[in-house]
């Protein structure tokens, strides 16, 4: 039986693909960074189901914008797939070393402690006057498998294929893992970790994995954004930036991989417009629409799509 | 010697701001489990209100030290107008929801009083200089300090030993223990927690107003004062365990040590002592130095 | 099969267990009883590894589980149930046992301990839905199930994968009257008793004297009696210190 | 029923969201960038926004003095679109090409932050848009790059260091010993470098005693206060700045602070008013190459720019207005200047067909590449002096600047012993970095 979302996520990808060589570039730009933004997000939502929000992914995000930007700097290759491998593999390293310690951590100690993290990244960069403090610099990205693109004269469009791919890859990843037995106990222990424990299970284990595969997906989009950005600066450890992902994963709702993406696209959208429009309140804007929505849709937008399934069950 | 005696006198002074600044949020997370982003918009608002009415106080011509007053009559203005306002209006409804949504909750409550502030305000700063000055000044290890500091140390010993008293000897104070110590049971033993809620998020908002207008004579009050505060507000808060009178005290002045003696000593570390503190203390002491441990009923 | 020995544990000034020394075998079923307070919980957290113990050593089937993590234990084939039900509340019933048979059959490894895999003796989840008569509750979301439902769920999550020693908090507490020996019956129903021992704490002497065939008296975090049930329940302490409470208790 | 309405309601907002990006018309559209919220935008981000909307409204009327006086851009009318600079850089790059992209604008002037304008310089490249930077003190974005669309109307802050010590030594030769407070970003610690550098060469028997680097928008100060003041060094250096700047006053004036040492403001305070009360006397400071009230500069620019702007915001015209002004100002000058050339080029030749044509073409407005070819290495009057785009192959400004000393009289504060040092003099020349300019002594080579 061919699985529902799965196919709508590929259908949405060809969807994007297709429609990225008519879109106007500017909607082009838009829908990478969403794209982005929504990797980001995805990781958060694998963190939500096992129960924990974190302000402090921006210290995810900004290590794998930094590990892309550095590069070229470091090992003198400016090639997207490397710049993202490098992405993958420092965000598994620093997420594994310090999932042993906050994978002790709950709620708003978990928040708190990964805030603390991801602060101190945050002073670490603005110090280094070798990363160009709290300026940051500037990302060029050459090649991709070797072949040279940027003044091919599609880099842009080519960035977006390689988003969207990447984003649809995770998506259909992340949605075969949570439905998984490994997965669903994400929801298991969001729900009574003392039952998982005395089921023989370790809550800390499933947390640990989780943290790591959300930390890895906000190196990606970190990466991806860092790529297609062209700039990286410490900004993006600072905790209103995560912040903001954690105001997407309220926002889209957690009960779907695509969720995030359509969150992301929805707030970039919104944002651009909103700060066009009332560049002096749009801080209110956002607050307002945030309230609104925990009071009315607590399960985030994307109830609205399932609800009336939800209904017919009960 | 000297340096010594001046980073303690700088912490100090340092940790009695913090402590001020600190109080209300950890009052609020004790009884109500909620992590209140909007203390920091609170604050704002306090040190707006103290440097606005003030400045109009005293260019009525009245006498200078009758500032201090209107200044506390401000603190207690903005606590009592806000306070039921956002309690009622907005976080009565959300007892129920998850600590972290409640966080979610005052985080765009923090976001929209952010620009309400700009359009009551305007975005050009105002200054409230007279009262730092008005106190005089002392010597000590050839460093001159304003007066002004004592009176900040002064508020915060007064406003922790007000609240000691007032957990441990009054009624009122003694039903706020009951429900910090658990909310069903006190319920179920008739305490109205509703009027408790009620009454302690008016009590936290006028300590977070105080903080502001304790503040308001150092610095210029301008937009984004809000923001900067409550990040110190929450390492306080989480370092002394949350929800611990007690433990915010002993943080402040932690807090405030540590970074009087990186400025002093070593002035490149100042950005993030703070969160080195921070991460230290939660890694040895997860839940912060003073928190009862939690066990779970099973 | 499980072997407590002088176990301790102390709360602050309050005395849970003092010098407990039991010896569980193969094929019996056990009451624990004593008031509030008496320590029947602390006992059974300190086995299934809720609690460490203070001083004193527990072992099952010869292995060291003293102060392991509950998972550990549980990996042994410890199982136990809850006096407040722990369920997975956003799932399903059926989710609920699917999950529970799902952990317990992966092989995850246990802090490195490969050897450390449950002896499945596999109950669909199929079969436990109907033996606990739980299948017209199938579908329905834990959260919203009656409270006696909930409580055979928790007992059934404990039972899917067939365990050594079942542990029991209170069986019946919170059931109507009237089902407690069904819900005991079905039970003692699913459960394999010849290769498996079941301890559980009850305050109604009713199950115990129908039910089991050897009790544990416990006061004041020591055990006063143990024996066959019969004799401990007319020991003349027992009678005093436990029954006397229970008694007025149940006047009350 | 009630969710898929809810569901249209939400795409059609988004699709008018959309939409609304589609409309058009003749006038040039300038994208205009600058702080509306956060603790930048009091003193900078809103005097250059109503500075803009003041200078466009009259130079649309066509009422600037020579040689602004052409109604608009040549004739045509000028649109402005305002976008809040807070929010940090990805937000900006996202903004501006959605600006660029969306909104069709033919030119962007904006940022005051340097992390914006090193973020945004390569991609108004890649966009091929013309972008003239207002403020962002760093070197880095020209020394460090090329740049063809990419401009700015005022020096770098470099400029500011170097003036700084040159004053200071001219009356105090003997220095010993200095100290620093700067706030803990780019800005900050590129000045203190700088300014250490400048002293190495300047002034070497100087001391550095105190580094103190607090958080930008700390607050308090009082731990750093107390550490500058027991080192009693003869000069304090400080790129502090707004609302920061005014606290560290604030909380150093009653602490006696200034009794024995002098003070340096190199972060050019646009509102000196703002201190009175609790900068001390004796305080140098700069203009950052701009009017701000200190230099008698009687000019018919200086009088029109000071007016409309006290039209327009009721305050005094301070730095951030100047930089609006020579945004700009330059890039009317260079517009009407590529008309120009073009108009001239055009001599209509052959056939009639070909006339036609040729005049057809000639009167179209000049393209990005015209005008870029008519701004590089221009230079033009503007309310604070005259601006040559010397530097970075013509795209970066250099001008001069002047610094002063402060005295309070009556609640007023007023700059006294002001000097001029020519642009030449500060500003380093073609081809060398200005920190190694510095540490060469002042030479191309050693």
């Amino acid at each position: 039986m061919p699985d529902k979302t799965l196919t709508f996520t590929s259908i949405a990808a060809l969807t994007l693909v297709i429609s990225g060589g008519v879109l106007p570039q500017w909607a082009i730009f838009l829908v990478t960074v969403s794209l982005c933004y929504g990797t980001v997000v995805l990781g958060m939502i694998l963190l939500a189901r096992t129960g924990l929000v974190s302000f402090g992914h921006g210290l995810y995000y900004c290590l794998g914008a930094y590990s892309a930007g550095t590069s070229k700097l470091f090992w003198g290759i400016s090639d997207l797939i490397f710049m993202l491998l490098t992405a993958i593999i420092l965000t598994a390293t620093i997420s594994f070393a310090l999932g042993f310690l906050l994978r002790k951590y709950r709620s708003i100690f978990f928040a708190m402690l990964s805030l603390a993290f991801s602060m101190i990244l945050y002073g670490l960069l603005s110090k280094s006057s070798y990363l160009g403090s709290t300026d940051g610099f500037n990302v060029t990205t050459q090649t991709i498998f070797g072949y040279d693109f940027l003044d091919s004269g599609y880099a842009r469009y080519i960035i977006f294929l390689i988003t969207t791919f990447t984003a649809w890859l995770c998506c259909f990843l992340m949605h075969l893992y949570l439905k998984s037995n490994k997965g669903r106990l994400a929801d298991a222990v969001k729900d009574n970790e003392l039952r998982v424990e005395y089921l023989g299970a370790s809550a800390a284990k499933i947390i640990h994995t989780n943290y790591v595969i959300s930390a890895v997906l906000a190196g990606l989009g970190g990466a991806l954004m860092a790529i297609s950005i062209g700039h990286i600066d410490p900004e993006m450890s600072y905790w209103t930036t995560s912040g903001e992902f954690v105001f997407i994963t309220i926002m889209a709702g957690t009960s779907s991989v695509l969720a995030p993406f359509f969150g992301s696209m929805l707030f970039t959208t919104v944002r651009s417009f909103a700060y066009e429009y009332s560049p002096d309140t749009w801080q209110l804007l956002l607050g307002t629409t945030m309230l609104i929505i925990i009071i009315f849709l607590p399960d985030g937008l994307w109830s609205l799509f399932t609800r009336k399934k939800k209904h017919r069950s009960v | 010697m000297n340096s010594i005696v001046a980073i303690i006198i700088d912490g100090l002074v340092y940790s009695s701001w913090l402590f001020i600044v600190a109080v209300g949020l950890t009052l609020i997370y004790g009884v109500m489990k909620i992590l209140n982003i909007a203390h920091g918009s609170f604050y704002a608002i306090g040190a707006y209100t103290a440097a606005s009415l003030t400045g109009s106080w005293l260019a009525l011509g009245y006498d200078q030290s009758t500032a201090f007053l209107i200044m506390l009559f401000s603190a207690v203005l903005v606590g009592f107008t806000l306070g039921p306002i956002i309690e009622r209006g907005i976080l009565k409804y959300m007892y129920q929801r998850d600590e972290i949504v409640l966080v979610l909750v005052t985080y765009a409550l923090f976001l929209m009083l952010e620009d309400i502030i700009k359009l009551i305000w305007g975005v050009n700063p105002y200054f409230l200089y007279q009262p730092y000055g008005l106190l005089g000044s002392f010597e000590i290890v050839e460093l001159t300090y304003p007066n002004y500091n004592l009176l900040l140390i002064g508020c915060a010993i007064t406003i922790g030993c007000f609240l000691t008293w007032f957990l441990q000897k009054t009624r009122h104070g003694k039903i706020l223990l009951a429900v910090i110590h658990d909310r069903e049971i006190a319920s179920t033993q008739g305490i109205n927690v509703d009027r408790v809620y009620f009454l302690t998020f008016t009590l936290g908002t006028v300590l977070a107003a105080l903080g502001g207008v304790l503040t308001a004579p150092m610095i210029s009050v301008q937009p984004g004062i809000g923001a900067e505060t409550i990040v110190m507000a929450f390492a306080v808060v989480v370092v002394g365990g949350l929800g611990s009178l007690p433990g915010a005290a002993l943080a402040a002045i932690l807090i405030g040590l540590v970074r009087s003696g990186a400025v002093h000593l070593f002035p490149d570390l100042d950005l993030f002592s703070i969160y080195l503190v921070m991460a230290t203390v939660l890694i040895f002491k997860p839940k912060g130095l003073f928190s009862a441990q939690e066990e779970r009923q099973i | 099969m499980l072997q407590v020995k002088k176990l301790c544990k102390t709360f602050g000034a309050v005395t849970a267990a003092e010098n407990l020394n039991v010896n569980i075998d193969v094929n019996s079923t056990i009451g624990l009883i004593g008031s509030n307070g008496a320590g029947k919980t602390t006992f059974l957290n300190m086995i299934t590894g809720y609690l460490s113990p203070d001083s004193g050593s527990i072992f099952f089937r010869d292995k060291n589980i003293t102060g392991k993590p509950p998972r550990y234990i549980t990996r042994q084939g410890v199982y136990r149930s809850f006096q407040i039900p722990q369920l997975f509340d956003s799932m399903t019933t059926e989710e609920n046992l699917e999950i529970s048979k799902s952990i317990a059959a992966s092989e995850i490894s246990i802090d490195g301990n490969q050897e450390a895999k449950v002896e499945s003796k596999n109950q669909s989840v199929k079969e436990i839905l109907e033996k606990f008569q739980l299948t017209e509750f199938q579908n329905q979301t834990a959260s919203n199930l009656p409270e006696g439902t909930r409580k055979l769920l928790d007992i059934a999550m404990a039972l899917i994968m067939g365990p050594n020693l079942l542990l029991l908090d209170e069986p019946t507490s919170g059931v109507a009257a009237e089902d407690k020996f069904k819900i005991m019956d079905m039970i003692m129903n699913v459960v394999e008793t010849e290769t498996t021992a079941i301890i559980f704490v009850e305050h109604d002497m009713e199950i115990i004297k129908k039910y089991t065939n050897r009790t544990l008296a416990f006061f004041n975090g020591k055990i006063i009696a143990d024996g066959a049930t019969k004799e401990v329940l007319s020991h003349p302490s027992v009678k005093a210190n436990v029954l006397g409470l229970t008694s007025q208790d149940s006047k009350l | 029923m009630k969710s898929f309405k809810i569901k249209i309601a939400l795409v059609t907002i988004i699709l008018c969201c959309f939409s609304k990006a589609f409309a058009d018309d003749d006038a040039i559209k300038i994208g205009f960038i600058s702080y509306l919220s956060g603790p930048a935008s009091s003193d900078y981000g809103l005097p250059a926004k109503h500075a803009a909307e003041a200078i466009i409204k009259s130079i649309n009327a066509g009422n600037a003095p020579t040689p602004y006086s052409m109604k608009g851009f040549s004739g045509t009318q000028i649109e402005l679109i305002f976008l809040d600079e807070a929010g940090g850089s990805t937000k900006q790059v996202t903004e501006f090409t959605q600006l660029v992209m969306r909104h069709k604008v033919d030119f962007v002037i904006g940022y005051l932050s340097s992390t914006n304008c090193l973020a945004v310089a390569p991609v108004a490249e890649k966009l091929k848009i013309l972008t003239i930077l207002l403020d962002c003190g760093t070197a880095r974005i020209f020394e460090e790059n090329d740049f063809k669309y990419v401009f700015r109307t005022r020096s770098h802050s470099t400029m500011d260091v170097i003036a700084a010590a040159k004053y200071f030594l001219t009356d105090h030769p003997e220095i010993k010993n200095f100290s620093g407070i700067n706030p803990n970003y780019a800005y900050g610690r590129e000045s203190w470098r700088d300014w250490n550098a400048v002293m190495s060469i300047l002034a070497p028997q100087a001391e550095k005693q105190s580094s103190q680097m607090p958080k930008l928008h700390a607050g308090l100060y009082g731990s750093e206060i107390s550490s500058l003041a027991r080192k009693k060094s003869d000069v304090i250096y400080s790129s502090l700045w707004g609302g920061d700047l005014k606290a560290f006053l604030m909380q150093a004036s009653p602490r006696e602070l200034f009794k024995e040492t002098k003070l340096i403001l190199v972060a050019g305070e646009p509102n000196l008013q703002n201190l009175a009360g609790f900068i001390p006397d004796g305080t140098i400071v700069t203009s950052r190459g701009m009017t701000s009230g200190m230099m008698e500069n009687d000019s018919k620019l200086n009088r029109w720019l000071i007016e409309i702007f006290q039209e327009k915001s009721g305050g005094l015209a301070t730095y951030p207005v100047y930089s609006t002004a020579n945004a700009i100002l330059g890039l009317k000058k260079a517009y009407e200047k590529a008309r120009l050339t073009k108009l001239q080029k055009a001599v209509p030749m052959a056939d009639v067909a070909g006339v036609q044509d040729g005049m057809k073409q000639a009167y179209l407005p000049p393209n990005t590449k015209q005008i870029i070819a008519a701004f590089e290495g221009l230079d033009f009057e503007t309310p604070n002096g005259r601006v040559e785009m010397a530097l970075g192959k013509g795209h970066q400004a250099i001008h001069g600047t002047s610094y002063g000393t402060t005295r309070t009289k009556d609640g007023k504060v007023y700059t006294e012993n002001v000097k001029f040092f020519p642009a030449k003099e500060v500003q380093p020349p073609k081809n060398i970095k200005s920190l190694d300019w510095i540490l060469n002594g002042f030479q191309l080579t050693k």
